[in-house]
């Protein structure tokens, strides 16, 4: 039998290795917009976890939101690199710097 | 029905009936299809690999292995940039394929949710209709 | 199922909601280049949305859609404040983009949708509801900062914002998910009661760290303030006072709701957390903000310093305290909007005065506007018959009856910190001689509007008792 | 015991996945090994009987999202080096941080009680329709949020077209149709001269000003096509 902290600890690493890609990838904002997906993925499978060992569906209900509004966000997040590249010709988080203080 | 018969073949032999498990048996046909593709897959790649290496002969050279370009020295990355537009179809492809997402389940229980469901759904379509009125009036969907 | 009542509890939203639709296609068949019609259009839909916000205002608290809206007291007033806020922030954006000739129709489109995610938030009384409400705002604002497609620093900000805003709606989720997993619901009353009966659980304050990182986010509480200043300064004026102002009184009810409504039972842990952040908070933002060149700048580092001062309300956890922090939002609130729109006002096609230097001898040129500027930043600052100070000075008031003496002591002397920067704005107009004398070109709505907006802090100021009665009252319901 | 064997693979399969992802240095294998997690995620949930979301996961994310993702990272042409700085001088501290953070999140993970859930679950038998459960909720108590759900995909709409839409371009192609139409009068414009006095320059030539109107006017005419 799965368990619950089977699966939550999953998520939890999950959680983690999203973190991380974050702080590794600090140069590269694409490979940044796709941790933040599976950063959105281990929440998803906590949700579902307990959902599935509640025995309640409104967990699943609020990750079938969470999926659409994840969808939505990264087209969003998509179409503002495109116009940054546009402008300044890279996706170096290091580049962006034209503003000091 | 080769697949059914194969899937009570394994099941019997590798599970006691003691703690036969609903989620595995329905989609057992689904996890051989899965097993099946990866040993193909990685057997040919083996396979093929192996075989190249036992019986073809490799003798590479600088000329030999730069990209050909009808004689001349290659003058540009071989990755195309792709033109905004695809983008923006795909985007407009993921709003449509979250709305399919919606209505599925819809579809399914329409007989259970009563007018307010359905009305739900009409206001929920009327929406992303403008949305399409939208993309439409910008010209958004228009190719050439 | 649905009932009759609770459509007509929800009539604003599908308003605003069918509006902005209509608005959208309208905008597509209009030719102007001014965009009268969406602009216009966008303003009466607003104001007949806070008509009848006002007139559909319940007389006790409602729930409706399985516990997942809300309609009390606190919705109606915050609801009204982003009307009012938003109206005069279309008013400046359409003056600001008639100048800068970017004009699209879109941007007032979107402004709607960020207002009716304001509403959604603000009515949150569900987990879900709370998610949804904040990302159709936070969408709906990057969209409208990266609008200026040719400016490089809008499209950074809007990156950056996107980027940071992401990640804490993710650590938000994460939060929220424990806080189902534990209590086994998304409905905020039913979780605190849950909580309650539950008793305490470890996994409960690990999810709270969680959640609260997210509020302090979209706050912009110190350590995750990032984005703040790069935004402010990198986004069109127009986009920042909007940000700056409205969306504020959301992330309050955002807070409300989620710390006060559904996790009340957790307030000994979460007040820790509050007096953490509040303190970095002060301390960082008037800092920092003695350093900055940048007006809008260094208004994103007066914006910290506020969200200090308005989580001392929260973190003493009585609804007198909760008044306080309501009343300090509001007001904060319309300095602000003030402030960029002075901005707004001194900038011209090409030119944006978003330095301090740009400021300088303002009183030659324009003495009433430099009379306003004065209003602004001495209410900024807590000088006393202004708004500003009623603000500061309720807000302490609570915290030193929760017994936080020492804490109200460090709120003023950073405050008395953070005075210099605000007094320095106001050497310069007043001391100073200008670099050029250029008349201001502004039109005549932009200086009755701009006009208002400064009178207003300074009559609200001399009879503050109305407004805080107001914020007392409804929160004296809800509680 | 099987079922904990397939749940066993499938997070290892998840996390190497996952792992592989924030190390790579190529977007698109970044990508690729995205998907891949996507898989393995809709593996384990549908042993957690959420059958419709996994569905929806391979078709939403893997179908559209990632397309879109690897659209992008085709259109961009980036430059992989530079974007690699810094990883070195980041692991130690980044793998340090994560592993305490992992480590600690587990520790209060394992340690916390959660009161209602419970280990033993009601296994649904293979008449249960998920999809149906989802759907019966989601359309009677969930409608407030699923049209706010709408109004989100509108926004998304709207920012993408306003963002990334440049005005309809002009193509080089030829078309032969409004060729074959061309007139002379399309091309060539004769304009009338007064005749100049002979003490005006040699330069000044009626006949050379409108050669020159004519090609110039040819040069413009063929743009517009």
């Amino acid at each position: 039998m799965i368990t619950l902290s089977n699966v939550l600890v999953l998520a939890a690493l999950l959680f983690c290795i999203s973190v991380a890609g974050i702080f590794l990838n600090r140069k590269n904002i694409l490979i940044i917009l796709m941790c933040i997906e599976l950063m959105l993925l281990s929440v998803n499978m906590n949700f579902i976890a307990f959902s599935y060992f509640l025995g309640d569906i409104n967990g699943q209900i609020f990750v079938f939101f969470i999926l659409t509004v994840a969808a939505a966000e990264s087209a969003i997040g998509l179409a503002i690199l495109v116009v940054l590249f546009r402008n300044r010709n890279t996706i170096n988080v290091d580049d962006l710097k034209s503003m000091e203080g | 029905m080769y697949l059914v018969c194969l899937h009570e073949v394994f099941f019997n032999f590798w599970i006691d009936k003691g703690v036969t498990n609903q989620v595995l048996e329905n989609y057992f046909p689904i996890l051989l299809f899965i097993v099946i593709g990866l040993v193909l897959g990685v057997s040919m790649i083996v396979i093929g690999f192996g075989l190249g290496k036992i019986m073809g002969h490799a003798r590479p050279y600088k000329a030999k292995q730069s990209p050909y370009e009808c004689g001349f020295e290659a003058f540009e990355n071989a990755r195309i940039k792709f033109d905004v537009r695809y983008y923006l179809v795909a985007i407009l492809f993921i709003i449509f394929d979250l709305e399919i997402a919606f209505l599925f389940p819809w579809a399914v229980v329409l007989d259970e949710i009563g007018m307010a469901g359905f009305w739900a759904m009409m206001i929920f379509l009327a929406v992303l209709v403008v949305g399409f009125i939208y993309e439409w009036r910008k010209g958004a969907l228009e190719w050439e | 199922m649905i009932s009759k009542a609770e459509i007509l509890i929800l009539m604003p939203e599908i308003f605003i909601l069918t509006l902005a639709c209509l608005i959208l296609i309208v905008d597509t068949f209009s030719q102007d280049p001014l965009r009268r019609v969406t602009y216009y259009l966008s303003q009466l839909t607003l104001v007949l949305t806070a008509v009848l916000v006002i007139g559909f205002s319940p007389e006790q608290t409602v729930y409706a859609f399985g516990n997942s809206f809300i309609s009390d007291g606190m919705s109606v007033v915050l609801k009204t404040g982003v009307f009012v806020i938003s109206f005069f922030a279309f008013l400046y954006s359409h003056e600001y983009l008639k100048e800068h000739g970017w004009l699209k129709g879109e941007y007032f489109v979107l402004g709607l949708f960020a207002i009716l995610g304001m509403m959604i938030l603000i009515s949150a009384y569900s987990l879900l509801t709370v998610y949804l409400g904040l990302e159709l705002l936070s969408l709906s604002l990057y969209a409208m900062i990266a609008m200026h497609r040719e400016s490089t620093t809008a499209s950074e900000a809007a990156m950056k914002f996107f980027v940071l805003g992401a990640i804490a709606s993710g650590m938000l989720l994460y939060g929220m998910s424990m806080i189902y997993g534990v209590t086994g619901s998304l409905e905020l009353g039913t979780i605190a009661t849950n909580i309650e009966s539950n008793g305490d659980n470890p996994l409960l304050v690990f999810g709270l760290v969680f959640i609260m990182v997210g509020i302090a986010f979209k706050l912009g509480a110190v350590p995750f303030h990032m984005w703040i200043p790069d935004v402010y300064q990198g986004s069109p004026t127009c986009v920042t006072l909007f940000i700056a102002s409205a969306p504020k009184l959301a992330a309050f009810a955002m807070a409300m709701r989620l710390l006060v409504d559904g996790l009340q039972p957790l307030l000994n842990d979460w007040q820790g957390m509050l007096i953490i952040l509040s303190i970095l908070s002060m301390a960082t933002g008037n800092i920092i903000a003695i350093s900055q060149t940048n007006i809008k700048r260094m208004l994103a580092y007066s914006t910290i310093a506020h969200v200090g001062f308005l989580l001392l309300g929260l973190l003493s956890g009585t609804p007198s305290g909760y008044a306080g922090s309501m009343f300090y939002i509001i007001t904060y609130a319309l300095m602000s909007m003030g402030a960029f729109g002075m901005i707004i006002l001194l900038g011209r096609k090409g030119f944006e005065a978003d330095e301090l230097a740009h400021f300088k001898g303002l009183s030659e040129r324009s003495p009433w506007f430099a009379f306003i500027m004065l209003i602004l930043m001495f209410s900024m600052a807590g000088v006393p018959p202004f708004l500003g100070f009623w603000g500061k000075w309720f807000v302490l008031k609570e915290v030193v009856d929760a017994g936080f003496v020492w804490l109200a002591a460090t709120a003023v002397f950073f405050s008395i910190i953070g005075a210099y920067y605000y007094i320095r704005v106001i050497k310069f107009m007043y001391f100073d001689k200008a670099d050029s004398m250029t008349a201001i070109k502004a039109s005549k709505q932009m200086r009755f509007a701009l006009s208002v907006n400064g009178l207003a802090l300074l009559i609200l100021g001399l009879m503050p008792g109305a407004l805080l009665a107001i914020c007392v009252s409804v929160l004296s319901i809800a509680a | 015991m099987i079922e904990q064997t397939v749940f066993y693979i499938f997070s290892a399969l998840l996390l190497l996945s996952a792992g592989l992802m924030i190390t790579v240095r190529n977007p698109v294998f970044a990508a690729l090994f995205l998907i891949l997690s996507f898989f393995s995620t809709s593996a384990i949930w549908l042993l957690l009987e959420a059958e419709f979301l996994a569905i929806t996961l391979v078709v939403v994310y893997v179908g559209a999202v990632m397309i879109l993702f690897m659209f992008v990272v085709m259109m961009l042409d980036i430059n992989l080096s530079a974007l690699r700085e810094g990883f070195a001088r980041y692991l130690p501290i980044g793998g340090m941080v994560a592993i305490s953070m992992a480590l600690s999140m587990v520790l209060v993970i394992n340690a916390g009680e959660f009161g209602l859930a419970s280990d033993t679950v009601q296994r649904h038998g293979a008449d249960y329709s998920n999809t149906k459960e989802l759907g019966v909720a989601l359309y009677t108590h969930y409608l407030y949020p699923f049209e706010i759900a709408g109004a989100i995909l509108l926004v998304a709409i709207i920012a993408a077209i306003t963002l990334t839409m440049r005005g309809p371009r002009s193509s080089k192609a030829q078309k032969p149709g409004e060729q074959v139409l061309v007139k002379s009068t399309d091309r060539l414009r004769i304009i009338k001269m007064k005749s100049e006095g002979a003490d005006s320059e040699p330069e000044k030539d009626p006949l050379a000003e409108s050669k020159l109107a004519q090609s110039e006017d040819i040069t413009v005419k063929k743009e517009s096509l």
